[in-house]
Order: C-alpha cells, then structure tokens, then sequence
C-alpha cells in the first residue's frame, strides 16, 4: 500500500485481486448482494476472482450453481425483483450463448418490460478474450451482439484500478451490467488501485495515452496492446493517442468525437471476428460525430471471420502489437 | 385436505364466469381490429381461479404464462387495467402497480419459470414470508428452461409451485408429441420433488393441490411440479383455426366437462348459484372490462415514451436518438 | 401463370407461397431433405410456410417438434452428420436466442470443429420483422447478431422471386444458412415467380432501382420502402438507387464499394437497434472500400436502442418511408 | 444379460490400462507446456471402454464430452492421432477420418446430445441400422439440452443410448448439489423412457446395460438413459486443484474401488493377466502416444489455415482477409 498524492492510498494489484477485492467490499458493503454461479463458492470460481467469499458470508449469499447457465441467468431476475442484488457468473463469456434467451430477452428488458416497475440491479460477470490458449468457445468477444441487445450495459475494463472502480459502479448501478473480464489481464494486468470506495462512472471513456497524430480506439485487454504500439511509435517522433471505451454501452460519443476531430486519423482495435465486430459500430459513429475531421479512412484490426481458433492459430487470430503497429502507419499513409 | 368453504367455492365461481366473459369480449374486440392478438382462457378457468385463491395475495407471487390474466382478479382490478392496456399495446401495460405481486404477461415460452424460482429464493433469502406460483403450459415444459429451473429449485429448495397448465395441446401439437412421460408431473422425478396431477376442471382439487404445496414451502419443504390437467376449449389465439387439427370429438367431450359449468352446476344445487346470479356477474364482468378498455384506450402516450424506462437515465445514444425522434415527429406534424 | 421475354414462365405469387412451393420442390427433388419445427406438420406452420408438406411427404420427412428451440436446432447437426438435408423452422427469430448455443457454437462452427469431415447443409427459416403487431420478441432483428458469429450465412430476401431463387440455393448449399423471412412481407410483397428451377447464387446484391445521386442499401422487407422512397423522390427529379444485399453474409463488398463509388452518397436502412445494427458494418465496410467517393457522411436510418416496443409504438421504432426519405434528403444536403 | 467373454474383458482391460497410460502421460507433458490443458481419464476407463465395446464400431456412433479419446481406441488409431493433434491446439486433431464414427470433443456441456438424438434419428429415416451412443458427465446433465434431447429422443423413439457419466463432481461441484434427484438414472421418467444406474466401475455390468439399451434401441423400442457411477479418481483438469473440495476420505475410498485394478485383479485371477502384461500393455500405450505425439508435432500448419474450413469457398470477405493475413504474415517475416 502506497500513499497518493490526492491523500488517498493505493495498492499494487492484478486486475483479478481488484475484482476479488471488489467483490468483497461490495457484499460487505449492502447485503443484498448476493453471488451465484458454477464453482463461485467451494472452489471460489475457477479464476479464484471469488475466492474468500464463501468462507466470509456464507452459503446463502454466495452460491454453487448446477451447470445450468440460463437459470443462473433467469433466477438473477426473479432475485433482482425480490429486492436482492445479484452477482451472477458466467465461466467463460461462450457460454452465455447457453443463457442468451434470458439475458437478451429478460435480463436486458425487466425494465422496459415492466415501465420501471422492477429495477433490474443486476451485474453478470464472465471472462473471455485471447491469449491464454484456452478450449473453444473460452476466448470469444462476443460483444458486439450483446452491444446489439438494447437494454444492457457493457463494461469492458483495461486496468486493475478501473476493474476495481466499474466493478462496483456496476454492482450498484440499477441498470443489468454485463461486466467482461479479459482473461489474459487476469494475472497479465496488474497496477496501482485506490484503496477505500473507488468508483467509476459508466459511460465515460479514459485517455490512456495522450496523442494527436491518430487515435487508437479500443478497449478491455487491447488497450494494454495499444498503449505498447503507442509507447513504441513514440520513440519514432509520432504521436498516438490511445482511447479506451471502457464501457461499450453506454459508449462515449462525445469522447471518441473529440479524439478523431483533433487527431484526424483513428484506428479501432478488437478481439471479435470482423463482420458486426463492434469496431464497425465506432467507425459508424465516427462517420456520423466527425465525418468532416478525417483525414483519412478508420482502420479497424479485429479477429478474423471465423470462428474462434484452436490454439497453434490463436496468434495468428488476435491482434497483436505487430498487427496495430501496422494499421497506424497505414492510417498515417492513407489521404 | 384443505377444502374450500362453499363461499370461497362462489368465488371462485364468480371470477370463473368474469374471466369467461371478459375473454369472449376480448375475442370480439380483436375480431374488430381493437386489440392485438388475444389468447382465450376457455377451460382454463378453474385451474388459474383456484390456484390463486389458495394464496395469500400480500405474500405470494403469481408468475404467468399469457393466458391467465383475466382469471387473476383477486390480486385487483389492476390487474385487468393493465391487461387491456397489454391488450391494446400500450407500454403500460406491462407495468402492474406496486404491491401487487403478480408479473405481466410472459410470451417467451418458459423463461418465467426461473424468475419464479429466483423469487421464491429471493424470499427465503429476504427470510420473507411467501411463494412464488408459476403457470406454464404442457407445451412450454419442453423449454430447457423448465428442466433447469426445476432442477435448480430442487437444489436450493425453492419455495415455488410450478403448475403445469396441460390443456392437451400447444398450438396444433397435441401432448403425446409433445413428451413421451406418462405425465407432466412425472417430471418432477427429474428434479427430485413431488408431482402430483389433478383435475384441472375440478376446482376444489386444484384449490387443494396448491394449498397443500404451499403449505410445504413455506414450512421449507421445497418446491412442487403440478400438474393440472384441462383441456384447451378455444383456439390456441386469435390467430390460430383449430378446427385444423383439433379432433371434433375431443373437444365435444371436452365442452361436457366444461369447468364453468361444472362448477355452476355443483353451486346450483348448493342454492349458491343460480341465473340471476349467472346473468348479473357477466353483466358486471362487461362492465368492468368495458371502462377498462375505455381506461386504456384513453391513457395518453407520447412517441418518445418509446425511448423510456430502457436505462434508467439516458445514455448518450440515446439522448441523441430522443432528439432525432422529436425532430422526425415535429417534421411530419408541420 | 405467365411467359416471359427468354421463354420461361412466371407466377404471380406472394413470398410466402414462393416460399411453400420452393419448399415443396426442395424435398421433391432431394429426398433427403427433411422439414421440422413446431407446428410445421400437422398445421402446416403457424403462417402456412410448410402447408401441405407432411400431406405430401409424410410424417417422417415433415415433422412437428416438442417446443425446444435448442434441440432442433442441435438436432439438425445430427441429422446432417446422418447425411440428411435439414431445414429446420424456428416459429420467430426471437425464439433463436433459446438456440443460441446450438446455432452459434455448434452449426456454425461443425465445418471449422470438424476442419471439413462433416458438411453442415443446414437451413433454419423464421420470420421476423416489425409491422405486424405481434406480441414480444416475434419482430426483433437480430441479423446483425448472427452476423458476428462467424460460420453462418444469413439470407434475406426482399421480392417473391428472391425468396424461391434464393431458399432453394440456401436448402442446396454445403454451408448452414440462416433464411430470414420478413412477416410484413409473407402476404404483404407479390410478384412474378420463375417457374421450374430458379436458383439465386447467394452473395450477390441485386439493384432494385437504378439511379446515381445518392444510393440506399438495406435488405428484407425495408428494400419495399426503400423502392417506394425512390420512386416518390424520382418525380421530384431525385435518381435513387436502391441496393438490395439479399445476403449480408456473405456481403457483396464489390457492389455495394460501386454503388456508393458511382452515387458518393448513402443511406443505410436497417430494422434492428442502432447501436451494432448491422448498418454499422455497411458503414464501416463503406469506410474502407470507398471513403475517398464520399461526398457526405452515410447516413443510418435503424430502429432505435429500446428492446422491440409494444404495438402502439411500432410504427415510431420501425423506419418508414418518412424517416428513409428524410434520411435521403439529409445526405444531399450534406456537405 | 450378456457378459462378455474372458477375452473380450482381457481386450477392455488392454484398452483400459492404455487410457489410464496415456492419460499420465498426457498430464505430463502438460505440465512441460508441451500441449494444452488435459481432462485425465482416471476412474473412467471401465465407463467408457466397456460402454464402446459393447457397440458395432461399423455402425454405431460415438458421441464424446472431452474426456473419453483416450480411452476409444477400439474405433481406430486415428483416434489417438486426432486427440494428440487437437492437444497441441492443431486443428486438425478435429478432424477424424471417415469412417470413424465418433466425433470430436465437446467442450460446450451437454450439446453434444441434441447431436446424437439427430444422428440416431437421421439413421432411422436413412433406415440404417445402428445406434448413437452419447456420453456425457453429472454436471451436463443440468443443462436445458439434456432435457430437451431426452424428451425429444423420446418423442421420436431415437435408437440413442444417453450414458450419464456421474463421477460425483462437476469441477468442484458435488452431485448433492447438482441435483435432488435421487438419481441421474431417475431423469428418464421425464422423457418416459427407461433408466438405469449401473456400477460404472464394473466392466461387465457396464457391457451389459449397453448392450440392452443398444438391443431395445435397433428393434425400434427407443432411447435408454444410463448412469454409470463412478468417481473421479484425479484432477477435474490440469488447471484444477482437487485437493480445495474433494475431502481425502471420499477419494481414499474409491481409489480402493479403482476400476482398472478391480477387472485386472479378476483378470489376473483368471490367469489372464500378470505383472507382464500389465508391463508390456503401458509400454505400448507409452509407445503409441509418443509416437502420436511426435506425428502431430511434424504435422505442418500454414497460418492461414486459419480461415479454412470456416465455409465451403472464400466469401469475398474472407478472400479479402486471406491476403492481408499473408501480407501481414509476409512483413514480418521481412
Ligand atoms: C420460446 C418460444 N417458442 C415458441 C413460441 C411460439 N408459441 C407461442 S404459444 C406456443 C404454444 C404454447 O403451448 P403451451 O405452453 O401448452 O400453452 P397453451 O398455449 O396451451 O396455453 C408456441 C409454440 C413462443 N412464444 N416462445
Ligand atoms: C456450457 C458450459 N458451461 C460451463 C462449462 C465449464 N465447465 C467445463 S467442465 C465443467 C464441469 C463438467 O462436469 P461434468 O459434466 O460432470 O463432467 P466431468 O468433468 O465430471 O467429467 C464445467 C462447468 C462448459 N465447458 N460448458
Ligand atoms: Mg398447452
Ligand atoms: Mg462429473
């Protein structure tokens, strides 16, 4: 624990200390929080991001689940009605697909279903993302489709601290959040994170590096690969900003509209295949905020249009440094 | 056995005849273009009138499929103003007041039987008094999510009763397509909790059958499939010729053991019943849903209330997408 | 029936008989194919799509299902590994999300899991599409979803013809396909029908009206708005074009990278929320194949960010021929 | 009931021993970094071995979870040539020959059943003979597809065997709370179809219940659901630490009931293997799997292999992402 400048203290952390650490203050915190999932409670999940939980506050607020991810989803509205606040766990984003009927058509619309009768104040974790060389369906951005289900929110953090400060915001937000945690920064992001109450409004994208020569749009774990290209291409007289969403909805026109119109150039970066990728929806909104302000056209690095690969072809899959090193002097040479 | 009084028997009967009429009016009405797709409650009065009358409406939840809401009176009128303006497609409908504890209509076919379960659970976790009644069809038992939420209630001991409304047919399929189980409450082996089937046209069974697995959730027995065992008597909707598919001699069977008349039957020759008492309460069920339709037909709406209660503040796409829309309306208006 | 100018003949029909006799003719020519659903047997499908097909081919080959989206769809994957030819009838696209992991995880990726041992000739119809007045998630648009999951073809016809030419390519192609049938359009769009054999090569986007001030690219049943807003403007002395994409994956890149090339100005029209609507990969595929051509911004018409609303505000969600031609004069005068 | 032979249980052994070999060797290199994460097979091999050799490899299909290759052999070396290949994250380890009719892994939890009701129901329509036998574990069976698989194959009468592998645990998850059936065998009266539980550790009675289901299921009396009860002997997977939640006592308790040892105890007391065979099986199960190993080592993988295999031909937009995949590829080999 170290001392800030502002009077608060921080501490060195991964980005999964931060979700457990959060977790624990948040179920300290109001006791309507309540966590399920499969192996959330005896084995304290099996990323350990609910490790300590069940030990703390016992088998009726943090729950083993059967392996039945769409009455994990289903229960977390009738609980949410009931007037609990609960935490659910997805164990890898791939399988929501199992639950998507109540996530998309229930989860996503108690509110709008019910005219504000039911406060739908639920959060649904799950990891996903490349890198780790996990089975099929373990690593897949599945974002941009649940980007397409009005009535959720996605959260997507880079960093320990803002894991820490969304994690909680969504906890208490009265909004169903969907909170993707990128598995390769689970151990591979760590840094300082405030100690105390720390939160972070959703909505409102981060400067992770300042820059005027071209933006580099992204966010979750790629914005760690962004801030890398950034740092390198200094080094060679240019300039890049790096915008991280942190949230794709509610999603920060402002701020992406802002980035293009002083840098001129932009490049957006993701995980998901390419076609209906949410990179499209930015290029998209771009077009619309700040058409006039491009000097050049938006590249987008996304995965491929297949389905996501086995390990020996994962590389080739992700974009990597290599590949946005690339894109941004493209963008620079283009116009 | 918990028998109802022959008062209570009257009740029943009289939201029965209600719910009747007012569906058959409703039927008229979206024969006339007024209303949207109306699913007819024909024979399954008995079943949802009973089911709710063994609860107590300040603690327990009534979760339904889509077509009970006429027939669920008892938890307020409130119930049937919203379901006019359900009916008619206001947004509002869907919003049934604080404290009623009855959810709007559900069309996705099984996915209320876990919010039911997460009630219940809710509740016990809340140590609140009270269950959580969930319809659902013999058709929607085919939904995984039947199977999980039933497992899982079986797992956390849920204090939810799932009755299983089987009306022999699910649009055009008939049951034997639709499961191989010898019944609907066999299912409940699956989950390790009692099945039972009734006779869904005989209210006293029914009244019997959820008072009794009430009664072992709230002592923290558990959850209880039921299965209740009717027969469709109308379409499956207004949009649906059953004359297609349903065998005439089925459903002329069927009609003898109509469950409205049944009831009124038994009620008659208490002296409790009688065509006075017939003719009055569809006057009155007319009435009722006559100046709720008007209700609702004069329940105001704005374009943009489109926009409402989907977050609960606006985001920016969506602050942007409300000015657009404005702007459209102002544009046509001029 | 009628002739026509190269010696075949025509019928007049509406898409949805297009769609019964194609079916009827699919299972004639291959007896392989088979037919399976809820109510597609005995009812002939809740809207008459399948009538008359377990009359003709019997209950074997014409089957009526328990309600399990997730198994018939799963168990398409089967019958196709058997050697069969399944076109399996989901009754609204908005039931597919009970199916989602069967669809997305399993009959999109059988080809890619099995690296080419099994081919995955599956079909899966539903309708869907606003207009109508039907109850919840019978009218959500959910393509640009299925367009980020990568293995699956999604089909959407706009004209009678289009919907014989292109569900009989769709039933004979090696790929799983998803066929995408607009409710507005089943008794709402007629036309003239080739008899006999009529294929339509999937990919290709048709041009429904010629024209070179501006074009409107949209797919389904909003190509018929799309038609009639040139049509109307076309009196005012506006050329028009209307793009029709027939399929959006695969996308014809080249003819939607010519049409914004030759018009310089665009429009999008899509039925789905905004936010990761599939206009947002029109945009951004527009950005990258033709940015230089534009003259002006493209403009998105789309459904706005609420789940699919009740029936008394359909017609404010769902784009109509004002907000398309709105759109369309937004985008001359821009720039 | 049918027993197998003296031989055939000396060849189930053969195969189980191998399985149990080739699965410590498999862990092994995981732990060198060498392959990806590994399900051992500890505990499963009666289950499995025993269950495929009571099948007709030339008709009857083999429908896995992610733990059984190594322990399907009988259907063809190239079993074990995949499963080394899809180890090492190759993509061609999904990809099993025809005519080899099992299919690839599953790791998505109970899908794999909807799978194998449609294979076994398309083999009727085909008039084929043979059936689909589908494994799957404790924990998938809480899945919607499950239900929905067993209430269709009964439906439909699918000639389909579901083998319910209930090892106890589901990752850290107990069947206590998995479910509150009394058993997994139980869940067939929810599909009104035969269940049997069956000692999953005995290889004959495994044979045997196989067998019978196997029998009923070609001469048209349908689906059986199994449960063999077996225990975990090892890790759920190499990223696992069984040591936080499975209490010593429980799996000191069923490493004394091991099933490799019960049938090769038996076996040697029929003289039909000795410290030798046991020897000379593991050395060749030893030898088979590195030299697997070593094969899909050399197998050679061009990057863009990547996108084969996704569709039949190239999209436009894959055409496109082809070429900048071998740009890309192309400056930085520069
Ligand atoms: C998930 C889902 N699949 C399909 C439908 C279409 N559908 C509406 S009602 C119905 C039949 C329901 O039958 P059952 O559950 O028995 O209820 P009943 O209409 O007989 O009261 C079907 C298939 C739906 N609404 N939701
Ligand atoms: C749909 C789905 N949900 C969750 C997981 C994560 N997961 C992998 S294995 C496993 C436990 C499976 O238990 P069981 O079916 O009993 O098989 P066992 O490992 O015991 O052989 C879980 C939860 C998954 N792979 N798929
Ligand atoms: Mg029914
Ligand atoms: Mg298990």
């Amino acid at each position: 624990m170290t001392d800030t400048l502002d009077g608060g203290t921080v501490s060195d952390l991964t980005m999964l200390q931060a979700i457990n650490e959060t977790l624990h203050a948040e179920m300290a915190r109001d006791d309507r929080v309540v966590v399920l999932g499969e192996d959330v409670a005896r084995n304290g999940g099996v990323f350990r991001a609910t490790e300590g939980l069940f030990e703390k506050f016992g088998e009726h607020r943090v729950v083993d689940t059967p392996i039945s991810e769409a009455v994990i989803a289903g229960a977390t509205v009738g609980l949410a009605i009931a007037g609990l606040v609960p935490v659910a766990e997805i164990q890898f984003l791939g399988f929501s697909y199992q639950a998507m009927h109540q996530l998309a058509g229930q989860v996503a619309r108690l509110r709008y279903r019910t005219q504000g009768r039911y406060e739908p104040a639920i959060t649904i974790r799950a990891p996903f993302g490349g890198g780790v060389r996990t089975p099929e369906l373990h690593s897949d951005s599945l974002e941009a489709q649940f980007a397409n289900m009005a009535g959720l929110k996605i959260v997507m953090p880079a960093t320990a601290a803002d894991a820490k400060g969304l994690l909680a915001s969504s906890i208490r937000e009265p909004d169903p959040v969907l909170f993707l945690e990128p598995l390769r920064g689970y151990r591979g992001i760590r840094g300082d994170v405030p100690n105390g109450d720390h939160l972070i409004p959703l909505g409102v994208a981060r400067t992770a590096r300042e820059g005027d020569d071209v933006v580099i749009i992204t966010w979750s774990y790629q914005v760690e690969l962004a801030c890398r290209v950034a740092d390198s291409l200094h080094s060679e007289g240019l300039s890049v900003r790096v915008l991280d969403l942190r949230s794709i909805v509610p999603l920060d026109i402002q701020a992406i509209a802002e980035a293009v119109t002083q840098c001129g150039r932009a490049v957006v970066v993701e995980e998901s295949c390419e076609t209906g990728g949410f990179a499209a929806e930015v290029v998209a909104t771009i077009n619309e905020e700040c058409f006039w302000s491009l000097e050049a056209p938006v590249v987008r690095v996304s995965g491929y249009d297949v389905p996501y690969p086995v390990g020996m072809l994962e590389d080739v899959y992700v974009p990597d440094e290599a590949r946005i090193t690339t894109a941004v002097r493209r963008t620079l040479e283009l116009g | 056995m918990t028998i109802p009084s022959d008062a209570q028997l009257r009740e029943i009967l009289v939201d029965m005849v209600i719910a009747r009429t007012q569906s058959g009016r409703l039927w008229n009405l979206q024969r006339q273009g007024q209303v949207g797709t109306v699913a007819p409650v024909d024979g399954h009065e008995a079943t949802i009138v009973a089911a709710t009358h063994a609860l107590d409406t300040e603690h327990d939840w009534v979760v339904p499929q889509y077509r009970e809401p006429l027939a669920l009176r008892r938890y307020g009128p409130e119930i049937l103003e919203c379901f006019m303006l359900y009916s008619l497609g206001h947004p509002a409908g869907g919003h049934i007041p604080d404290p009623i504890r009855v959810l709007p209509n559900q069309i996705s076919l099984g996915t209320q039987i876990p919010h039911a379960v997460g009630i219940s659970w809710g509740m016990t976790l809340r140590s609140e008094p009270g269950i959580a009644l969930v319809f659902f069809g013999d058709g929607s038992s085919s939904e995984g999510d039947f199977y999980e939420a039933g497992n899982l209630a079986g797992v956390i001991n849920a204090p939810v009763v799932m009755l299983c409304v089987n009306n022999r047919w699910a649009i055009s399929t008939p049951v034997h397509l639709q499961t191989a189980a010898e019944s609907f409450a066999d299912k409940a082996a699956a989950f390790g909790i009692p099945g039972v089937t009734v006779d869904g046209n005989d209210a006293t069974a029914v009244y019997d059958a959820v008072d009794e697995a009430r009664k072992r959730a709230l002592a923290g027995l558990g959850p209880t499939l039921i299965e209740a065992v009717i027969y469709r008597l109308g379409a499956h909707t207004t949009a649906d010729d059953p004359s297609r598919y349903v065998p005439p001699e089925d459903l002329e069977a069927a009609r003898r053991d109509d469950p409205v008349l049944r009831l009124a039957c038994h009620l008659r020759e208490l002296d409790l019943w009688d065509d006075v008492a017939q003719e009055e309460t569809e006057a009155e069920a007319l009435g009722l849903i006559d100046s709720a339709f008007d209700a609702a037909k004069s329940t105001p709406l704005t374009p943009d209330a489109l926009l409402d209660n989907c977050f609960s503040t606006d985001t920016q796409r969506l602050a942007r997408q409300r000015f657009q829309l404005l702007q459209a309306r102002m544009t046509e208006a001029n």
